[in-house]
C-alpha cells in the first residue's frame, strides 16, 4: 500500500499550497531543533542564533520551501535554497557508507585539540562576509581528525558545524499534525501530553465526518477543536463545550489557517446551556432522526440542516454584528517580536510559546476571523433535533466518568464517543460504569504506541530515545439500553 | 465493484441499491461479527481493473439496510422488523438473543475485517490519514486497495467534495478482497511515477511489512522527496474487570489458603478471621495477545524544486 | 558486544550436557508446534501424530540432539538427525530470494486442486515404507502450482509438509528459561502469565546471587522457586513460604534437573512460622550482620552459615530419615504416557500437561531426591540471624501490599526485593505506601516489552504475533527508615 | 584495573584493597549518584589488553567502603562515620543531609553507568543471563566488555565457581569505560571463532543496535549455530503520584471552572455545591520519556555435530 496526497484547493482556499500575507506559518529551524510559529508579515520577524531575520521573504512562497540565512550589506536575511537533485549527489557519495564499514573510531582519540582554527578566526571570516558554507568548509580544512573518521562520525561533524554556521529555515504547513508533533515536542503540557498519533486515534474513533455535529470536551488548548474542525472543513459544526462559566482555552485554534468557513463551524456552549437545553424537553433525538433525514444533502457546499451553522454564510443564525467579543477569539496579525513585549505584561490571552524565546503571538489588533462564538438557543435546538453525532473528550483533569455522565445524553444513538486520558484507572472505572449500565457497546481501552526510526545505509534502527507514553483511548458507541420495538415510526 | 467489498460469500436477500449496510452482532464479552455487507458507491458502477472513485455517504445512513443476517446461535431474526429502526436499536430474535442496530464506520469496517485476512489496522490508518494531512477537498491516490480497510477511511476524510482514487495489481485478490503480506509488490518501483503526479509539497506514505522494502524504498525517494520518515505504530489494549485481590490470612495459619493459579475461583473465596477485607473494584491490565506487527509506514515529503 | 556461554559442569554433575536415564527433558516437536516435558527412562513415550515412540533412544544424546520420526519393521521410532553443514546448502541455494524478487502471486489461484496426488495415494506410500522426505518429494512432484510459487512460499510449503510427514524433535535441557518459555506459550494461566523476559528481570532486580539466603512467596506453580534455586546453584537457600497451613504448589520444580544440593536448598515454611520466630526477639538482623561476617567463606563448595543449608551436606540441620513426606515433594520416573492413566484417577499432585495430549509426568514410584522440606525451627533461626537477602515475590491473587508488609521485615537492610502483579495499580498503591512509610529506597515499577523478530533476507520484520504484556514489576532496596547512629558496633 | 571500571575521576581519599564499594545518594524524588568506586577483583590486578577473570564477592561487602565522597549540596559527609555502619543505614551530613548506605549490585551498578554514555541496560541484561542459561559454574566469554554493566551481571550469575573471559578492542575505551554505539565492531567476524571455541550445544548472544549487524550476523551465524532467534528488550517505567480528578461542577455555571493546563492547581481546587467529591487515591502512569532502542539481541545455539 502506497498512498499520496495532494490537495486541489476546492474547498474555497481553506488550504492554498503557497504562502499570503497574514497567514499563520510553522518556521522549522534545523531540522526540528527549533518550532516557530509566525504569521507572516512585512514587519514580522525571527531570531535565528543572534540574528533577527525578517520574515517578508516568506511571503508568496510554497509551504515546503527551505529558507537558509545568509548575511548580507543590510544584515542577515533569509534566503530560499533550490533544493539540489539527489541524482548528482548519489553518483558522487555512491555507497561510500558500506566501503568504509571496516573503519571505525578505535584509534581517535577525542583531545579537543583536533580543530586548529581558533574561534577568531571565525569570527574575522564571517566579517570578510564568508558564508556559512565556506566557514563550514574552513572547519573542515583544519580539522586534523576529519578524514580519520568514518563517513558517519564525518556527517555527523558536518552537520553539528551546518546548524551552527549556515542554519536551514523550513516554511511548514500549520496542520493539526504539524501543530501538536511541534506542541508535543516542545511544550506537551500545553496540550495535555497528548501525541500526534493518539489525537489521530481519538478522531478516527469519534468517526469524525463530513457534515457532523461534534461536540468535544477540550482541556488541552484548543488543539482538539482544530483538529475535529479541520476534519469537517467547515460543513456540519464543532462545539465546544466546557464546565462552569468560564470557556476553556482554545488559543492553539489561532495557529490553524482556517478560512471564515470554518471558523464559523466553531462554537462554544457552556454544558449548562446544552444540559437544560435538552431536559427542556425530554424526547429523544432519535425520534427526530428519520424526519430530518429527508431534508440531508450530500453536497458539501450546502447547508447542513441540523446544526444551524451555514456553510454558505446566508442563514446564519446570528448576525456577525452580533458576535460576543470577549467569547470569540480572533487570530490577528502580529509578529514574531511580540512574545517579548507579552511577557512584559501587554495584556491579552495566554500567550503560546514554542521555546524560551520563540512564541506564537498574542492577540493585539484585529481583522477579524472569529471562530469560537456561543452558540445561540436556535442552534443548540437544532444540535437537539438530531443529537450530536459524536463527542471527543480531552479533559486531563476531569473525571471521565463524571464528563461522560452529563455528555452521553447529548448524543444521538448509535453515535461513537473518544475519551482520552492520561491514567487508566478512571478510563476503567468509567469502562465499567457503561457497561453495567448498558449505555454503550464496542468498548474498549486502547493505547497506541508510536516509534520512530532512523533508516540509514547500515545504520537502520528504531530512535533511541521514544516518547513512550502518548495517553490512553476509551472508545464506545452510545445504545438504546431497552428494546425499541415499540418506537418505529 | 459489489464483490470486492462484500467479505461474506452468502447470496443476497434483498437487494439494496447503493446503500452501506452493516450489521454487527455484539456478544456477552465483545463483537462477534456475523455479516457486513458495504457498498461504498451510490449511482455509479466502477470495477477495480480501473481507478475508481469512493465516496462514503454517511449522510444516508439514516435507514437501516441490512441482507444476510438470518440467524445466529440467539435465534432469528426478522429482517422486516429492523428497517425503519433508528440507529442503536436492540433488536431481538425468536428466541430472545438481541443484536444492535449501529450505522456503518470505517472503524467498525476494519474491525469486521480484521477477523480475516492481514489488513492496515486502525492505529495505522488513523496516523496515515493524519500524516497527510488529508482534509476535506484532498484528491488522494492510493496504490493497493487490498480490503479496504484504508480506503473507507481515505474517503471519508476527502469527503464532501474530494476524491480517492485506488486500485490493486492483483485481480483475483481485488475481487476477493484479500491482501497478504510477503506478496506486496515493491513499493519502490512505484515512487518516480508518483513523484511526478504529485503537486508540490505533497506528502507520500509507503506501508511495507518488511525493514529491507524500508530500506530500499528511502533509498529511492531520497531523489525527490525529503522529509522522510519511518514509523511503527501498534496498539495496545486493555481489559477491564472488576475483581479483588486477596489480602491474605497471615499469622494465623488456620486455615488453608493455598492460592494456585485458580482465576475464577479467587474473588469468591471468603478469608475468614483477618482483619483485611478485600473490596471489589475495577481493575485494567493490557490484554495479552496483540498484533507484534503491522507494518512500517514511510512518509515523504516531495521537494519544492521550482 | 558478544557472549558465549559454556559449562563446564564443574559443579557436581549439575547441568550435564548429554541425557541420562531418569533426567528431565523438554521436547520441541516441530519447531515449538508442540513442547512435552518427559523424563527419560526405557519405557517411556511420546506421541507424535498417530505415532508413539520411545524415548530410549534420546537417552544419552546431547542436549541440543535433532530426532525424527521414522518408520521401521517394529513401528515409529525416533532416529537422530545429523546437523547438515550450512556451507553446502548455502552454495546450492544462494541468493535465490533476491533473485525472484519480480516473482509475486498475482497469477496463483488457490483452487485447491492444485495437488494431484490424493491422499489414499500417500497412504499407499507409507505402507511401502516410504519416508517422510520420500513423500514431500512426491507431493512436491505432484503440485502444479509448486514451480510457479515465490521460493518464500516454496519454503513455507515444504516446511508446512515437513511438520506433517517428517515431524523434527528437538531435545532441549530443562532451564528456568526454557521451562518458562514453554509454559508460556501453551498454559501460561499456570505460571500466573509470568513471561521470561519479566521473570529474569525479577531476579536481576532481586539481585539473586550466590550463598544468599531468599525468600519467595510463589503462587506461580513453583517456576519462580525453580528459577532462583538454578541461580544459586546449591549455595544459600530458597525459602519458599505461604500464606495460612497449605503451601502452595511447586510442581514445576520437578522439571528442572536439580541435583541433591540444589534440591536440599529448596525449603518450605509458612509465614507464621518465619513471622513468630521474628516477632520472638525484637533486635534487628543487622545487629548480627557483622558478627558473622566473619564467617563468611567465598568458597562455593564450603558451609553457607547464615542459612543452616550446607552444601556439602554433612552439617544438615534435620537427617534424611526425618523428612516430612506430605511436604516434600519429590522427582520420580515415570514415562509421558502416564498423564492418560492420571486423567483416569491416579492418586498424585496435579499433572502438569503441556498440551491437550502431553503431559508432564505424575509422581507414581520415588527414587526420591527431595526438595521443598519444611525448615526446621534452627535453620529458621539462622535465617533470622542474618535477615533474607532478598525477597521475590508472585503472587497474582494476592494484594502485594499485604504480602509486602508481612514480609519486609524479615528482610536485611540494604536488601533488594522484587515484586510481581498483572495488576497496575495495587502495585502503584504498594510502591506509594512504601514511600510513605521511607521503608525503601530506589522504588520503581517496570513493565519490560520483548519483541521477537524475524531475520530472513528480503523478509525481515518483527513477528506479526506478539505476547503484548508481561507483567509489572515493583523494585526497591529496603533501608533503615530512622538514622542510625547510635547503632554502631 | 581501577581505572576501568572507576567513572568519577576525583582522587581517592583512602585505599581500600580490592573491596567493592557504592555510595548512592537518594535525593528527595529518586536517584542521585554522586560517586561509585567499583573494584572487580579481591587480589589481582589484571589489565584489559588480555582477557582477565571477574568475581563479584558479594559475601565480602558487610563493612561500607566508600571514598571519594566527600560533600554534595546537603553538606559534608565524614567517611569515618560510616566505616562499620551496617548497609540500609541513613546517615547525616553535618548541614542534616542524607544518604543512605547502600551494598553494590550489578543493578546499582548499570544504574549509576546509566548517567553516562551508552550501555546495555537492565532489561537487556537479565534477558542475556537467563536466555544463556548462565548458572554457577559456567564459563562464559565476554566480548566488548564496554563499561562493564554486563559483566558484573554475568560474575553474579557463574558466581561463586565459573569464570568470566572479558575482553575490549579499544584500548582507550577499555580504560575510560564508555562504549558509544555506532563504532561498535562486526559482530559477524567474531562468530567463526566463537564456533570454535564453545562447547556443544553452548548459546552465542550478539547484540547490535542496528538491523543491518542483525541481518549480517545471523547469514554468518546459519553456518554453524541453529535456532537463531532475534529479540528486542525495552523497559518502560511508571510514576506513581497521589491526586485527585476534578469531578466537575456541570450544571450550575455559578464558579469559574475553566480548567486550562494548570496541573498543579487542579487538586487543591475547590468544587463547591456539588455532590461529587474527587477523593485523593494514588495514580500510576508511564513515564513520558523512554529508552527507545538499545539494540538487538540474537541468540544462537551451537549446532550438536557428533
Amino acid at each position: 500500500m502506497s498512498s499520496v496526497s495532494a490537495q486541489d484547493g476546492s474547498i474555497e482556499n481553506q488550504n492554498p499550497r503557497i504562502t499570503w500575507k497574514d497567514c499563520s506559518v510553522l518556521l522549522d529551524i534545523n531540522d526540528g531543533d527549533r518550532l516557530v510559529f509566525a504569521r507572516l508579515s512585512d514587519g514580522s520577524t525571527v531570531k535565528i542564533g543572534n540574528k533577527k531575520c525578517s520574515l517578508r521573504p516568506l511571503i508568496g512562497c510554497p509551504f515546503g520551501s527551505l529558507f537558509q540565512v545568509e548575511t548580507g550589506p543590510k544584515g542577515a536575511y533569509l534566503s530560499r535554497v533550490v533544493a539540489i537533485s539527489e541524482d548528482d549527489k548519489h553518483e558522487e557519495k555512491g555507497d561510500a557508507p558500506l566501503k568504509d564499514e571496516a573503519k571505525d573510531n578505535r584509534n581517535i582519540v577525542d583531545s579537543n585539540c583536533a580543530q586548529n582554527l581558533s574561534g577568531e578566526d571565525i569570527d574575522e571570516m564571517k566579517r570578510q562576509g564568508a558564508t556559512g558554507e565556506q566557514i563550514i568548509e574552513a572547519l573542515i580544512a583544519n580539522s586534523s581528525t576529519f578524514e580519520k573518521k568514518t563517513s558517519f562520525s564525518q556527517e555527523k561533524y558536518k552537520l553539528r558545524k551546518q546548524k551552527k554556521y549556515a542554519p536551514k529555515v523550513l516554511l511548514r504547513r500549520p496542520f493539526a499534525r504539524s501543530i501538536c508533533e511541534a506542541y508535543f515536542k516542545k511544550h506537551p503540557d500545553r496540550i495535555g501530553f497528548l501525541r500526534v498519533d493518539v489525537l489521530s486515534l481519538l478522531l478516527s474513533l469519534a468517526n469524525v465526518s463530513t457534515s457532523s455535529d461534534i461536540v468535544v470536551l477540550d482541556m488541552v488548548g484548543g488543539i482538539l477543536t482544530g483538529a475535529v474542525a479541520e476534519r469537517l472543513g467547515g460543513t456540519g459544526s464543532v462545539c465546544n463545550t466546557y464546565f462552569g462559566a468560564t470557556p476553556c482555552s482554545m488559543d492553539i485554534v489561532r495557529m490553524f489557517n482556517f478560512n471564515d468557513k470554518i471558523c464559523r463551524s466553531i462554537l462554544r456552549s457552556p454544558l449548562s446551556d446544552i444540559c437544560s437545553a435538552w431536559s427542556n424537553n425530554s424526547e429523544q433525538p432519535k425520534n427526530q432522526k428519520n424526519a430530518l433525514d429527508s431534508e440531508c444533502k450530500l453536497d458539501g457546499g450546502k447547508v447542513s440542516p441540523h446544526t444551524g451553522v451555514d456553510t454558505t454564510h446566508d442563514s446564519l443564525h446570528v448576525p456577525e454584528v452580533e458576535m460576543i467579543q470577549e467569547e470569540a477569539c480572533s487570530i490577528s496579525i502580529v509578529n514574531e517580536e511580540s512574545l517579548e513585549s507579552s511577557a512584559d505584561g501587554v495584556p491579552g490571552p495566554v500567550p503560546i510559546s514554542m521555546d524560551e524565546s520563540d512564541a506564537f503571538p498574542t492577540i493585539k489588533a484585529c481583522k477579524s476571523i472569529k471562530f469560537g462564538k456561543k452558540a445561540t438557543p436556535e442552534t443548540i435546538n437544532l444540535w437537539k433535533a438530531n443529537g450530536f453525532s459524536s463527542l471527543v473528550i480531552a479533559a486531563p483533569e476531569l473525571d471521565p466518568w463524571s464528563a461522560v455522565q452529563e455528555l452521553l445524553p447529548v448524543l444521538s444513538y448509535s453515535a461513537p464517543f473518544a475519551i482520552y486520558h492520561q491514567y487508566l484507572q478512571p478510563l476503567a472505572s468509567c469502562m465499567h460504569n457503561l457497561q453495567v449500565a448498558k449505555m454503550a457497546v464496542g468498548l474498549q481501552i486502547t493505547e497506541p504506541w508510536l516509534r520512530e526510526y532512523q533508516v540509514l545505509p547500515s545504520r537502520t534502527h528504531p530512535h533511541m530515545q521514544m516518547s513512550s507514553f502518548g495517553g490512553y483511548i476509551l472508545s464506545g458507541i452510545k445504545v438504546c439500553s431497552g428494546e425499541s420495538q415499540n418506537n418505529t415510526n | 465493484m459489489k464483490p470486492h467489498l462484500q467479505i461474506e460469500e452468502e447470496e443476497e436477500e434483498e437487494a439494496i441499491r447503493g446503500r452501506l449496510g452493516s450489521v454487527k452482532y455484539i456478544g456477552d464479552d465483545g463483537w462477534v461479527v456475523n455479516f457486513v455487507n458495504f457498498t461504498t458507491d451510490f449511482n455509479s458502477k466502477p470495477t477495480f481493473d480501473k481507478p475508481c472513485s469512493i465516496y462514503v455517504l454517511q449522510q444516508y445512513l439514516t435507514v437501516i439496510l441490512c441482507i444476510n443476517f438470518r440467524a445466529n446461535r440467539f435465534g432469528v431474526f426478522k429482517h422486516s422488523d429492523w428497517i425503519g429502526k433508528p440507529f442503536g436499536s436492540k433488536v431481538l430474535s425468536n428466541k430472545g438473543g438481541f443484536v444492535y442496530l449501529l450505522a456503518p464506520t470505517p472503524e467498525l469496517w476494519t474491525l469486521v475485517l480484521s477477523h480475516r485476512t492481514q489488513i492496515l489496522y486502525i492505529a495505522d490508518i488513523s496516523f496515515v490519514v493524519m500524516y497527510l494531512e488529508i482534509v476535506p477537498g484532498c484528491v488522494v491516490l492510493e496504490s493497493g486497495t487490498g480490503s479496504g480497510s484504508l480506503t473507507t477511511s481515505l474517503a471519508r476524510a476527502v469527503a464532501p467534495c474530494g476524491h480517492v482514487y485506488t486500485f490493486d495489481f492483483h485481480e483475483q485478490r481485488a475481487a476477493a478482497a484479500k491482501f497478504s503480506i510477503p506478496d506486496l509488490p515493491q513499493p519502490w518501483l512505484t515512487m518516480p511515477s508518483a513523484a511526478k503526479m504529485l503537486k508540490q509539497d505533497a506528502v507520500l506514505c509507503s506501508f511495507s511489512p518488511c525493514i529491507e522494502q524500508v530500506q530500499r524504498s528511502c533509498e529511492t525517494l531520497k531523489k525527490d522527496f525529503t522529509d522522510i520518515r519511518t514509523f511503527e505504530v501498534l496498539l495496545r489494549t486493555y481489559e477491564v474487570k472488576e475483581g479483588s485481590l486477596d489480602c491474605g490470612n497471615i499469622n494465623k495459619g488456620d486455615s488453608p489458603q493455598s492460592l494456585p493459579c485458580k482465576r475464577k475461583q479467587s474473588s469468591s473465596r471468603s478469608s475468614n478471621g483477618t482483619n483485611k477485607s478485600s473490596a471489589t473494584t475495577v481493575m485494567a491490565k493490557p490484554c495479552s495477545e496483540a498484533k507484534g506487527h503491522t507494518g512500517y509506514l514511510t512518509f515523504a515529503r516531495l521537494k519544492c524544486l521550482y
